[in-house]
């Protein structure tokens, strides 16, 4: 199912943790839709100087946010702001279609953590923007055409987009 | 590396000696059983045959026994045969809501085309109560199906005494078992079932065949229209091969079925004792009595299923779950819903389904390699830490 | 006794290659393609390695392609699933009246749930004429269903005609290809084809096993609701072993094809002559030229298919009959009498379907044992002495 | 499927044939159904002295026809008109039930012989009644519930009865 990137970061996830006195945190998911990570960020001179995180999920989850931690660290912020969902797919070398939207959500947690931290930068509370989709869902069975919704990760993407 | 299969409900092996009945099907004797000619008899006589052993399972007059080509269809073909067959008489089916996908999707496909369904709610163990089966009960009502044990929870309904609520209104008693047929003692005329769906796999035999029993008289429509093969209500050039497993294994399964429930059930006792003695806040789903002799289901919180199981696969360990991320519906299990488990717990989901070649040393190991797992993904996790019961661990 | 297989329609033995390829799945190999884990992996490579390769023998994208427990599954999947999921757009149906039960009955059962049905005629040899195909639609058909060859009387459609009409009027079409597909090339692009039915057995695959291609697009619901297994359009555990043996048996079937028909066509055309020069007053049923490369349908006057049969199946000939007696509805075949034969005659009919394992000796040894059977049988038909056209026999 | 019995009369039928100057000839059945059968009698002091028939039909049909001749043969008229469908079945030790009806007519062939022969020798034709079932026909499919249909011949028997 998964390739061997995947694998590997699942089995040695890297930057597993919390930041004390983190400079940003962001926070995505919801248990029902099965993936939650919060990620950690050290800022210095703009630049990510340490980026930690802490994920409940599954492998893809897990190797997701593994990849996203490992590709931000030491890049400016405007950089790591960059990073989108098909670069993390891409440095994975692929993941299951539908493992596409509910665990490709590192990135999205990446980038609140940097908005957290801008936020709190101009000495506002970071307004933090919906979770995701609440249910996760899969309406193959309610669709009569099964080419609207031949996968369900394809659905989920687009409902939620 | 030893592969130990705690996923028998997805994938059994067939038995060595089911399979040695089946070769020649596959070979020499390959005829069509609706071929008026020697070698077209020779395979209708092994259907027949089957036919016998798999009625023998369940208590059934072989007449009543149907092939399939697997449980979801003797489910779609119960549900919507009646259903059709029915529609002067009344509109209304009656089921739960801890149905398997078979069940509840064809229910909705149902329920598109108009029928009315009434789902009845379950405790926390799962169970159905019969009282609520009769309260559901109106003029208009055609069939009544209810599953006889919970595949992911292993809860055991109290199908007897539903099907006496059915017989006392006159209404047909539909019974998905097919965790069940070949596993625990299963009788049609006990039960007051008029409608059972079995399979074979879960009885080690072939994946790919199942059966519906229909008594006598009940009215059916026919789901594979076209030639009079199954006395006309299955159609289709029958998986020959496939059937003669079904049968063989059934005779086997009756005959070993007291020597393999008397070998599981103190497997699944140990697993459901010691996995919450070696790992913190593991809660066991389903009943803790009226249980599949092989069903251990429990959620372990904190942490999601898949990640755990993949980390048991790379062990060696087969098993299953529960949680939206596992099922291609990516849903958290409905059925744990319908008992109350919140979703959060439920995606921690564990099921185990346990066989006839699990030893106690497999329990060891699965008690011996799950705890570091979980702890390693729980200090992983978000939701650990938050939770003030429970304290990091090291 | 040497067995002739003449019966290869019914039922043909699987291929050695073949069996070696679906024996692991029976044994170590049992995963259930939805496990997550290794073992269920295993199983859903195999699977789609096996979709690739019955795709490749229609030249289909393999995401079409659903695998199915026979043909008639694959043939009510696509008519009752079609005209479900299109209710919105329309309610008519074109089909013809020389198709398979398994289309023939599905459409009756759609027909009593409202369904308007066309049934085009045929001329002599069992064709449609695609004209009337375009004549015959309306701004409410939503699927025209022509099978591709016809198994009892040989005669190959103009399919890829149908199908730009059905292309042209933007109408999804589908073919019973049952007869056909792994047979004679079969090309859903170059025949304009959306569903295309499909089984195993008739390339020397295993018996209930089948599939339906769909056509990116064509709207269709489930016939088995359930799991999610083959992309949520057929549920229900895999055949696995005879998924396997399916795709095995399509790749060598699209390696062997032009041989296997330049073997077939000399045998056929022999008996074909041959029969009607050994006994007075036998008839070629169906196209002379435009016929399955193995097809043999003839009708033998005043005498019945069923007793025919049995003295050849004696002599260790199997073969087959549209008659009456053999049917196990008791009924004429529909397809000669829809060819405008009459039932009397078509009393008569012997069926002789050829393989691979077939031979120039197996021809002589039909062509020799069957006179006397039939000089017997005249003898004592009350039929034959009334006839004025014939002298009795010796 | 069949049985020895049937099997044995099937390959070697007793009096196959037809007798010239015949006292009484009955024929039951039509070629749409399957079976057509023609009985021959002579009849001395009220006994069949000879029986014959020929036979278009199954492979039951034949036995049937062959059992009956036999059956018949040496009879006096009223123990032939007595020989009842069940007791051709019982002297063949069974027949497949869905060759009840269609193929069980030889007893029928006989009787309209012996009454074509009552009819002539009181100087009247006789007045040969309908042939059977038009059409033979399985209506299982046509019917929803099975238990009403389960077997073509039990609906064929019901239909012509
Ligand atoms: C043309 C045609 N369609 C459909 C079928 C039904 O296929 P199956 O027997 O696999 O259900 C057959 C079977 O011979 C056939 O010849
Ligand atoms: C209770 C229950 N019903 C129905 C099914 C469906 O059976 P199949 O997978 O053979 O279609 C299953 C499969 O595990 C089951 O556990």
């Amino acid at each position: 199912m998964y390739s061997e990137i995947v694998m590997e970061h699942f089995k040695n996830p890297r930057n597993v943790g919390e930041i004390e006195n983190a400079d940003g945190i962001g926070e995505v998911g919801n248990p029902a839709c099965g993936d939650i990570m919060t990620f950690y960020i050290k800022v210095k001179n703009n630049v990510l100087e340490d980026v930690k995180f802490k994920t409940f999920g599954c492998g893809a989850a897990i190797a997701v946010s593994s990849m996203v931690s490992e590709m931000a660290k030491g890049k400016t912020l405007d950089e790591a702001m960059r990073i989108s969902h098909r670069d993390v797919i891409t440095a994975l070398d692929g993941l299951p279609k539908k493992k596409h939207h509910c665990s490709n959500l590192g990135s999205d947690a990446l980038h609140r953590a940097i908005e957290d931290y801008q936020a709190k930068l101009q000495g506002k509370m970071y307004e933090k923007p919906g979770d995701g989709p609440e249910v996760c869902e899969c309406p193959v069975r309610d669709i009569e055409d099964p080419e609207e919704a031949p996968y369900c990760a394809t659905v989920c993407e687009r409902s939620s987009k | 590396m030893r592969i130990i299969n705690f996923d028998h409900m997805a994938a059994s092996p067939v038995l060595p000696e089911v399979v040695e009945e089946m070769l020649p099907y596959l070979t020499e004797r390959y005829g069509n059983p609706s071929s008026i000619h020697s070698v077209g008899e020779q395979a209708e006589e092994a259907i027949n045959d089957a036919r016998e052993k798999t009625a023998a399972l369940i208590n059934a007059n072989p007449s009543g026994v149907i092939f399939t080509s697997c449980g979801t269809e003797s489910n779609n073909f119960a549900l919507k045969g009646v259903m059709l067959a029915n529609r002067a008489q009344g509109n209304h089916l009656i089921t739960t809501g801890v149905e398997h996908f078979s069940i509840m999707h064809a229910v909705k496909a149902l329920e598109k085309q108009g029928v009315e369904v009434t789902r009845l709610p379950v405790d926390k163990y799962g169970m159905v109560d019969p009282d609520d089966v009769e309260t559901a009960i109106t003029d208009r009502t055609v069939l009544i199906s209810v599953m006889h044990a919970n595949n992911e929870v292993g809860t055991i309904q109290p199908i007897g005494e539903i099907g006496k609520v059915a017989r006392k209104h006159g209404i047909p008693f539909h019974t998905d078992a097919v965790a069940t047929a070949g596993v625990i003692p299963v009788d049609v005329e006990a039960m007051s079932v008029d409608l059972l769906s079995m399979a074979a796999n879960p009885f080690y035999g072939p994946k790919g065949v199942g059966a519906l029993y229909v008594r006598k008289g009940v009215r059916i429509a026919p789901l594979l229209d076209g030639g009079i093969q199954e006395n006309g209500l299955r159609a289709g050039t029958e998986n020959v091969m496939g059937i003669v497993g079904m049968g063989k294994a059934a005779e086997i399964a009756l005959r070993e079925m007291q020597a393999r429930i008397d070998h599981l059930m103190p497997l699944r006792d140990r697993l459901i004792r010691e996995l919450p003695e070696a790992i913190e806040e593991v809660g066991l789903v389903g009943h803790p009595i009226r249980r599949l002799p092989g069903n251990v289901s429990v959620t372990v919180k904190y942490v999601e299923g898949e990640s755990m199981l993949l980390f048991m696969d790379m062990e060696g360990i087969k098993i299953a779950s529960g949680s939206a991320c596992i099922s291609r519906s990516l849903k958290v299990s409905h059925v744990m819903l319908a008992m109350g488990v919140d979703a959060a717990t439920a995606q921690g989901s564990l099921l185990m389904t346990l066989g006839r070649d699990n030893t106690d040393e497999d329990v060891d190991d699965v008690v011996r390699v799950l705890p570091p797992i979980v702890r390693k993904l729980r200090d992983m996790s978000p939701l650990y830490k938050k939770s003030s019961k429970v304290k990091a661990s090291a």
